[in-house]
């Protein structure tokens, strides 16, 4: 039988790969982005395992706004990254440290 | 092993292939297409959990469009792709190191003991006639529906958004300006002087 | 007339004074103005003499609600007696005197110089009058203001320090001030000091609040260790705030322990008393010895100030044991001396070191350095000076007929009361005291004329001569008839003593040690 | 009475006060004339009290001016106590200051600061007056600080001279070791009389006889050994500590030759005839106190004993001529403190009364031979002055023969008085006592006719310039010479009443039950047997004066002199002599023991390191530097290492979140595993 663990492990597998892509492309703002469109699907596919083993309607409601919020997410995301390549002619995230106290 | 365990290990098994292909490739483009795989399958997931509208969508928003977009990002910006590919060597063991720390640390949380129920073995099944999309739409609309049009308008003022920051005006174009035209006075265009007559 | 709401009216006219200089601006105007209201003020605590000190009662007192929200009520609540009288008087006094000595002096941002001192004195009368914790803490508070920005702005070249060091230092003590009043608050569910007198705490809660206590108003007198904002702040000070600091600000933290920490939390004060004498007697000898060798003059006089003001603290703290060795028949326990000794030593330590930092602010408009090797043979230059100066050095010397003596006197007395080597310890000032003001004004005054500049030296005009005649006569009077000062306080110093301290109790707990 | 009592003190105060504010306005003459003016009246008040009160045998006044102050029932007044011990005091007082007023007027005319300076000697007649006039401790304490603070300021009267601002700081200083004592003994009797009464106290200790327990509450570990010790003798003798300060007694005596610096006007008046005579004095005065306290009176005796002998030493090898007398004073103050001790009160007043003129016209004429040599002080460059100025020859020749003792002078009566009741006594230190003074003797007239035979005898050793200038000083000078060697001569008759009678017998408190009168001087004659018995021995001045050619101090005495004849005058080479082979001694002397190097290494410098360590270590290094600036530092350097943190790159932030995500599950597996 597939339990409810089996769907949870490959989540937690998925988000920790998504983890590790993040250290891995710390250069690329743009395979970042991608990270997190991963985990989120990760954490995605969590909900809707519950839902559906604990029979409860919210859980895809919240995938469905998690969706939504990351689509928008990412659109601004990239709107950024535009503005950003533009001003600086560069996306790697080693080169941006305006934020250094 | 049923096919139901044939389906949950096939999917699974690609979606963390693809996961780890996203995540090495050295071509963006690559990794875009690998993320697209890792959608579909998870879709393919979804529907075997019975959230069939939720796959539907997801094929249909992420990857008809927002990996669209990121497709679109990755080849406007003409990027040195070799470039971005520099320490991945040097951070791959502090990587796998972390990414291996959570991924032990969650599968002991949810091996310990508090899924194993009968509860969680089985799913809940439905008949032919249940219609996901209906059920979904039924507590979206009315138990969630101020969240719904909330969430909307994030949409909303995500679009604005991203517009205004992408919109860039350039100098030499040459175009209308509507509200100009329409506000400017007789001042503006006609200048009296007053001289006085020669005589 | 007994209606009439004199202590409203002294704190309330300097500020509204200094608001109203304040607006004057740099037009021409601002120094008359600020001498009115300071003189009205000052005019107007002369009703307080008035005062019938037979009772030692609380007088003049106001009420007001002022804060009833969220279940905290703060009155408005102000009163005097013996004890806050002459260091309302002292201060209105001084007032007039600093708007006097920055007449001419200070030239840049008149209005805002004279303007800050009006509302020091107000602020500093409700810290005398305040009847009410949280009143008093507010204005407590208040005061580090205008301090700040006297220093800040019309100080020295290293007043930024200064003045940072200033505000921490006393910003520290009172953050605990401010707790420990909030959880006297939460006990007895009132900020009015009457009640919390009356408040019962358990001796380890009672620890608690004292230490905060005296970390606020230790700070303010200040006692070693932690004094050394004082010098600091003296050094970059412009004269006027010299003198407001040590002659009114340091009384302040004195005045706060007699009337706040010692009536409430009585117990633990008892139980700590050793500490707060040992510190007091630290500061008395330590600080002499440190004074000795300071080569500005301004330092000197600050450390002599801590070195005086450990007389205070020392006179203070001795009521417990004075109570307790008590021997019985006609003669009195030697406390109520004790603490008119503290008091009187305030008054007149504001006195002397008003007249000695203004004395410096004389040499120092003419020098502008106060470095003691600049100077030399400066008597035969400036006698007049030199006369006052060796006054006022007596003065601080503790020489009889002078009002620095009497405060010493009675301490020593006192001390000599409850154990006569702590006595002797504390008469060592009689020695050291003597040492570093001499040493000060042989360096100062005396020998050849070592430079032009000195020889150039005009003496006093007639604006310095009147106010170091007037605050020299203050010294003698004191020195040679405080009476009337011993007298306005007595009563309401024993009244305050049976809460501090009451026989009946002292002896029951066995405080002998 | 009352105004004429409070006229007395005020009239040089007024004088001080018209002199020294408006001195500038009314110009020089107008200055001395008022100064000197209201001593004089002073003066002929007193005489006018004297008459009243000692001659018409008035009631003695013990009455309060007024309240300084009232705290804690204790009434602090300022008041007046006039019986004959005052009275002779104040005689002594403003005679010696009217003297000292005339004189100045010739000393002083050249100075720039004439007005300050009589602006001064009246304010010390007034705190002099104001100290010997109180009828309680308070005022005895202001008059006592009073007569300190004037002397300060007219040592350093000359204030560019470097050794006289020395002095006069170093004279302060001194004296506040002294006055600690002083204080704390005046505490001490507050807390068992409750009063800063004179009487009250006398009343109080005479009845009880207190030895209360409570007063060491500290008498543990190595403070243990005062634990027995009566309150009464820690009191007398910390009073006397301050008496020691004042009246310069070893060790306190340091600053006493340096004092020197000031005019010589100054050292007659202040250190020689009244100030330095105040601690006598106060002994005197308590003496219904002192009586009762043979561990006092023992340490008085030894304190005296030792300041007299060993600073009389001193005195043969200076070389200046204030000098000399300076250390002859000391001496002096040492033979009243051994009478002091050895219960012999009246002896001591009246030693302390003959030395008041004799020491005066001394220190006058030396001021006189200074004036004509030009403000030259070394006795080196002196001699022969005898031919030049007569005038100041024989009064300094009676001034030196009454201060040697010499049989009908004022000294012998006083000094012989004092050596006959140290004999007498029956203290543990008698013996060594009595040995000092008797050597004593020998080593003053000798010192004393050393520098009388090295100004005024032999070869003129002065350069040329001065020579040519040499005279007898103006009248102005002379007169007041004459006036005090009159005294000098005489005052010694007044043996009869003043030392042995009953002049210092007045009744100040009536008997109380059981109990004695309190008399102004009083002496217990169950145990102090000396006085007594020298007034039974007593058969009138002559047999007096025969008496004391048998016995040992005259001829010492003569020898001394004929020594100092023998040495300066007639054989040089005894002097080199001496010199060759006792140099050790003549190093020692000179160099006063060494007590001064060790004030000065050991003490001065000891506090000025102190106060240099505390400061530099404690207030700027350890406070300042580790707690204040310490806090600050901490603070600055741990917000610049946290600050580095926030490096700005996104994945380091990142890399956080997820360090923090592994903690948080790591600790839900923890947390929850259990």
């Amino acid at each position: 039988m597939i339990g409810l663990s089996h769907y949870l492990v490959v989540a937690a597998i998925l988000f920790a790969i998504s983890i590790a892509g993040m250290f891995l492309n710390r250069k690329n703002m743009l395979v970042l982005l991608m990270c997190i469109e991963l985990m989120l699907l990760a954490v995605n596919l969590n909900f809707i395992a519950f839902s559906h083993y604990m029979d409860d309607m919210a859980g895809q409601i919240f995938v469905f706004f998690i969706l939504t919020v990351a689509a928008a997410e990412a659109a601004i995301g990239l709107a950024i990254l535009v503005v950003l390549f533009r001003s600086r002619r560069t996306i790697n995230v080693q080169e941006l440290n305006e934020l250094k106290g | 092993m049923s096919f139901e365990q044939l389906l949950f290990y096939l999917f699974s098994g690609v979606l963390l292939l693809a996961g780890i292909s996203m995540v090495t490739v050295r071509n963006p483009v690559y990794a875009a297409l690998s993320l697209i795989v890792c959608f579909f399958t998870s879709a393919a997931i979804w529907v075997t959990l019975e959230a069939e509208f939720l796959g539907i969508v997801l094929v249909l928003v992420y990857v008809g469009a927002v990996m669209v977009l990121f497709l679109f990002v990755i080849m406007m910006l003409d990027i040195n792709h070799d470039h971005l590919k520099e320490g991945f060597i040097k951070y791959l063991p502090v990587g796998l190191l972390v990414a291996l720390v959570i991924a032990v640390e969650m599968i002991l949380v949810l091996s310990g003991g508090g899924f194993d129920g009968e509860k969680y073995m089985q799913g809940q099944r439905h008949g032919a006639d249940y219609s996901n999309t209906k059920a979904l739409g039924e507590v979206l609309y009315q138990q969630y529906l101020y969240p719904f049009e909330i969430a909307a308008v994030i949409l909303l003022v995500a679009i604005i958004a991203a517009i205004t920051l992408t919109l860039r005006r350039r100098p030499n174009s040459k175009s209308q300006n509507i509200d100009q035209q329409v506000r400017v006075k007789r001042e503006d265009r006609v200048r009296l002087v007053k001289m006085e007559a020669e005589k | 007339m007994s209606d009439w709401p004199i202590l409203s009216f002294l704190i309330w006219l300097p500020i509204l004074g200094g608001i109203a200089v304040l607006m004057l601006g740099d037009r021409a105007g601002a120094r008359e103005g600020a001498l009115v209201f300071a003189v009205l003020t000052f005019l107007s605590s002369l009703v307080l003499l008035g005062y019938d000190s037979a009772e030692g009662e609380m007088a003049y007192k106001q009420s007001i609600p002022w804060v009833n929200a969220f279940g905290i009520k703060i009155n408005y609540m102000v009163g005097v007696d013996g004890i806050s009288i002459p260091l309302i008087l002292l201060n209105t006094f001084t007032t007039v005197i600093v708007v006097l000595a920055g007449w001419e002096v200070i030239q840049y941002k008149v209005a805002q110089y004279m303007a800050a001192f009006l509302i020091m004195e107000g602020i500093v009368n409700g810290v005398f009058a305040a009847m009410d914790s949280m009143l008093f803490y507010i204005f407590f508070e208040a005061m580090l203001i205008p301090m700040f920005l006297i220093i800040g702005v019309w100080g020295g070249p290293n007043r930024i320090y200064a003045t940072i060091k200033f505000f921490l230092y006393t910003f520290l003590g009172s953050v605990f001030l401010l707790i420990s009043l909030i959880y006297l608050y939460s006990k007895s569910n009132s900020f009015t000091l009457t009640d919390l007198y009356a408040l019962e705490l358990p001796v380890e809660a009672q620890m608690l609040v004292f230490f905060s206590f005296l970390l606020a108003f230790g700070v303010k007198i200040p006692m070693w260790p932690v004094h050394t904002w004082l010098p600091d702040a003296h050094v970059e000070a412009p004269t006027g705030g010299s003198v407001i600091l040590a002659a009114i600000t340091l009384k302040v933290g004195g005045y706060a322990f007699l009337r706040i920490a010692l009536p409430i939390v009585n117990d633990a004060a008892l139980q700590m008393d050793w500490l707060v004498i040992g510190l007091s007697l630290f500061a008395v000898i330590y600080i002499g010895f440190v004074a000795l060798v300071q080569d500005d003059m301004k330092k000197l006089v600050a450390y002599s100030s801590i070195a005086h003001m450990g007389f205070v603290t020392l006179g203070l703290f001795l009521v417990f044991r004075l109570q307790a060795t008590y021997l019985g028949g006609d003669g009195s326990t030697g406390a109520v001396m004790a603490l008119q000794g503290s008091m009187v030593q305030m008054v007149s330590h504001g006195f002397i070191s008003a007249a000695m930092f203004l004395c410096i602010g004389v040499l120092y408009d003419r020098m502008h350095t106060r470095e003691i090797k600049a100077y030399g043979g400066v008597a035969s230059r400036m006698p007049w000076f030199a006369a006052f100066f060796v006054l006022f050095a007596m003065a601080n010397a503790g020489l009889p007929g002078t009002s620095g003596f009497v405060g010493e006197f009675l301490v020593i007395l006192a001390t000599a009361k409850a154990n006569i080597w702590i006595a002797g310890l504390a008469g060592l000032t009689l020695i050291i005291g003597a040492a570093y003001t001499l040493w000060l004004v042989r360096r100062v005054l005396y020998g050849k004329v070592t430079s032009s500049e000195v020889d150039q030296l005009q003496d006093l005009n007639r604006r310095e001569f009147m106010i170091l005649s007037t605050l020299a006569i203050a010294v003698l009077w004191l020195g040679l008839w405080p009476h009337p000062l011993t007298n306005m306080m007595e009563a309401s110093v024993a009244k305050l003593l049976e809460v501090i301290a009451p026989l009946s109790e002292i002896g029951a707990k066995g405080a002998v040690k | 009475m009352e105004t004429v009592y409070l006229a007395i003190p005020l009239a040089p105060l007024l004088g001080a006060i018209i002199a020294g504010l408006f001195g500038k306005q009314i110009g020089r003459n107008l200055s001395h004339w008022v100064t000197t003016g209201s001593v004089a009246l002073a003066f002929l008040l007193s005489l006018f009290v004297f008459k009243h009160i000692t001659l018409d045998g008035g009631a003695v006044y013990n009455g309060a001016v007024y309240t300084w102050a009232v705290v804690d029932n204790v009434k602090m007044e300022i008041g007046f106590l006039i019986d004959n011990l005052t009275i002779l005091m104040m005689l002594v007082v403003t005679f010696v200051s009217l003297m000292v007023h005339i004189y100045t007027i010739g000393y002083m005319r050249d100075d720039p600061g004439y007005q300050r300076f009589f602006s001064y000697i009246s304010l010390f007649t007034f705190a002099m007056l104001m100290l010997v006039m109180s009828n309680n401790f308070l005022q005895l304490f202001f008059g006592w600080e009073a007569v300190g603070l004037v002397s300060y300021l007219l040592i350093g009267f000359w204030y560019e001279k470097d050794a006289a601002v020395y002095a006069n700081m170093k004279a302060f200083i001194v004296n506040r070791i002294g006055d600690l004592g002083f204080l704390l003994g005046i505490a001490i009797i507050l807390i068992y009389t409750n009063s800063l009464d004179y009487t009250v106290a006398f009343e109080k200790f005479e009845v009880h006889k207190v030895n209360l327990p409570g007063i060491f509450p500290l008498t543990v570990g190595p403070l243990s050994a005062l634990d027995g010790v009566d309150a009464l003798d820690l009191a007398m003798v910390l009073l006397f500590i301050g008496a020691m300060g004042k009246s310069a007694q070893v060790p306190l005596h340091v600053w006493l030759p340096d004092s020197m610096e000031g005019p010589t006007p100054i050292s007659a008046l202040i250190h020689a005839a009244t100030m330095v005579t105040a601690g006598i004095f106060m002994v005197a005065r308590m003496s219904p106190l002192y009586e009762l306290s043979d561990i006092a009176l023992n340490v008085i005796l030894t304190v005296g004993a030792t300041t007299a002998f060993f600073m009389g030493l001193v005195g043969i090898v200076q070389n200046d001529i204030k000098r000399v007398i300076a250390y002859s004073t000391l001496s002096q103050l040492g033979y009243m403190t051994v009478a002091l001790g050895a219960s012999a009160y009246s002896a001591a007043v009246f030693h302390l009364m003959t030395h008041a003129f004799f020491k005066a016209l001394l220190f006058l004429a030396a001021g006189s031979v200074i004036i004509a040599m030009h403000h030259e002080q070394d006795m080196r460059k002196m001699g022969g002055l005898r031919r030049y100025m007569p005038i100041t020859y024989w009064t300094a020749l009676i001034g030196s023969l009454a201060l040697i003792g010499f049989p009908g002078f004022s000294g012998f009566f006083s000094k012989d008085l004092i050596i006959e009741a140290v004999g007498k006594s029956g203290l543990v230190m008698a013996n060594y006592a009595y040995v000092m003074v008797v050597l004593g003797v020998f080593v003053t007239a000798f010192y004393t006719f050393r520098m009388f035979f090295m100004v005024f005898h032999g070869d003129e050793r002065m350069d040329d310039h001065t020579l040519a200038h040499l005279r007898e000083s103006p009248r102005v000078v002379t007169t007041p010479l004459i006036l005090l060697a009159i005294p000098s001569v005489l005052a010694g008759f007044l043996i009869d009443p003043v030392a042995l009678g009953d002049f210092f017998n007045q009744v100040l408190l009536p008997a109380k039950e059981g109990f004695r009168d309190v008399t102004t001087i009083m002496v217990d004659g169950s145990k102090h047997l000396a006085m007594s018995q020298l007034r039974e021995s007593y058969h009138g001045i002559l047999g007096f004066i025969m008496h004391g050619f048998l016995s040992p101090a005259l001829w010492l005495a003569a020898a001394g002199a004929g020594l100092a004849w023998y040495m300066y005058m007639k054989n040089d080479e005894l002097a080199d002599w001496f010199y060759d082979h006792f140099g050790w001694l003549h190093k020692l002397l000179t160099e006063k023991y060494y007590l001064d190097t060790f004030n000065q290494k050991v003490l001065a410098n000891g506090a000025l390191y102190l106060g240099n360590s505390l400061w530099t270590l404690g207030d700027k290094l350890l406070i300042d530097g580790l707690f204040v600036n310490g806090t600050v530092k901490v603070v600055k350097r741990g917000a610049g290492l946290i600050s580095r943190l926030q490096t700005g790159y996104l994945y380091h932030y990142a890399f956080s979140m997820v360090l923090g995500i592994a903690l948080m599950v790591a600790w839900i597996l923890f947390a929850y595993s259990s």
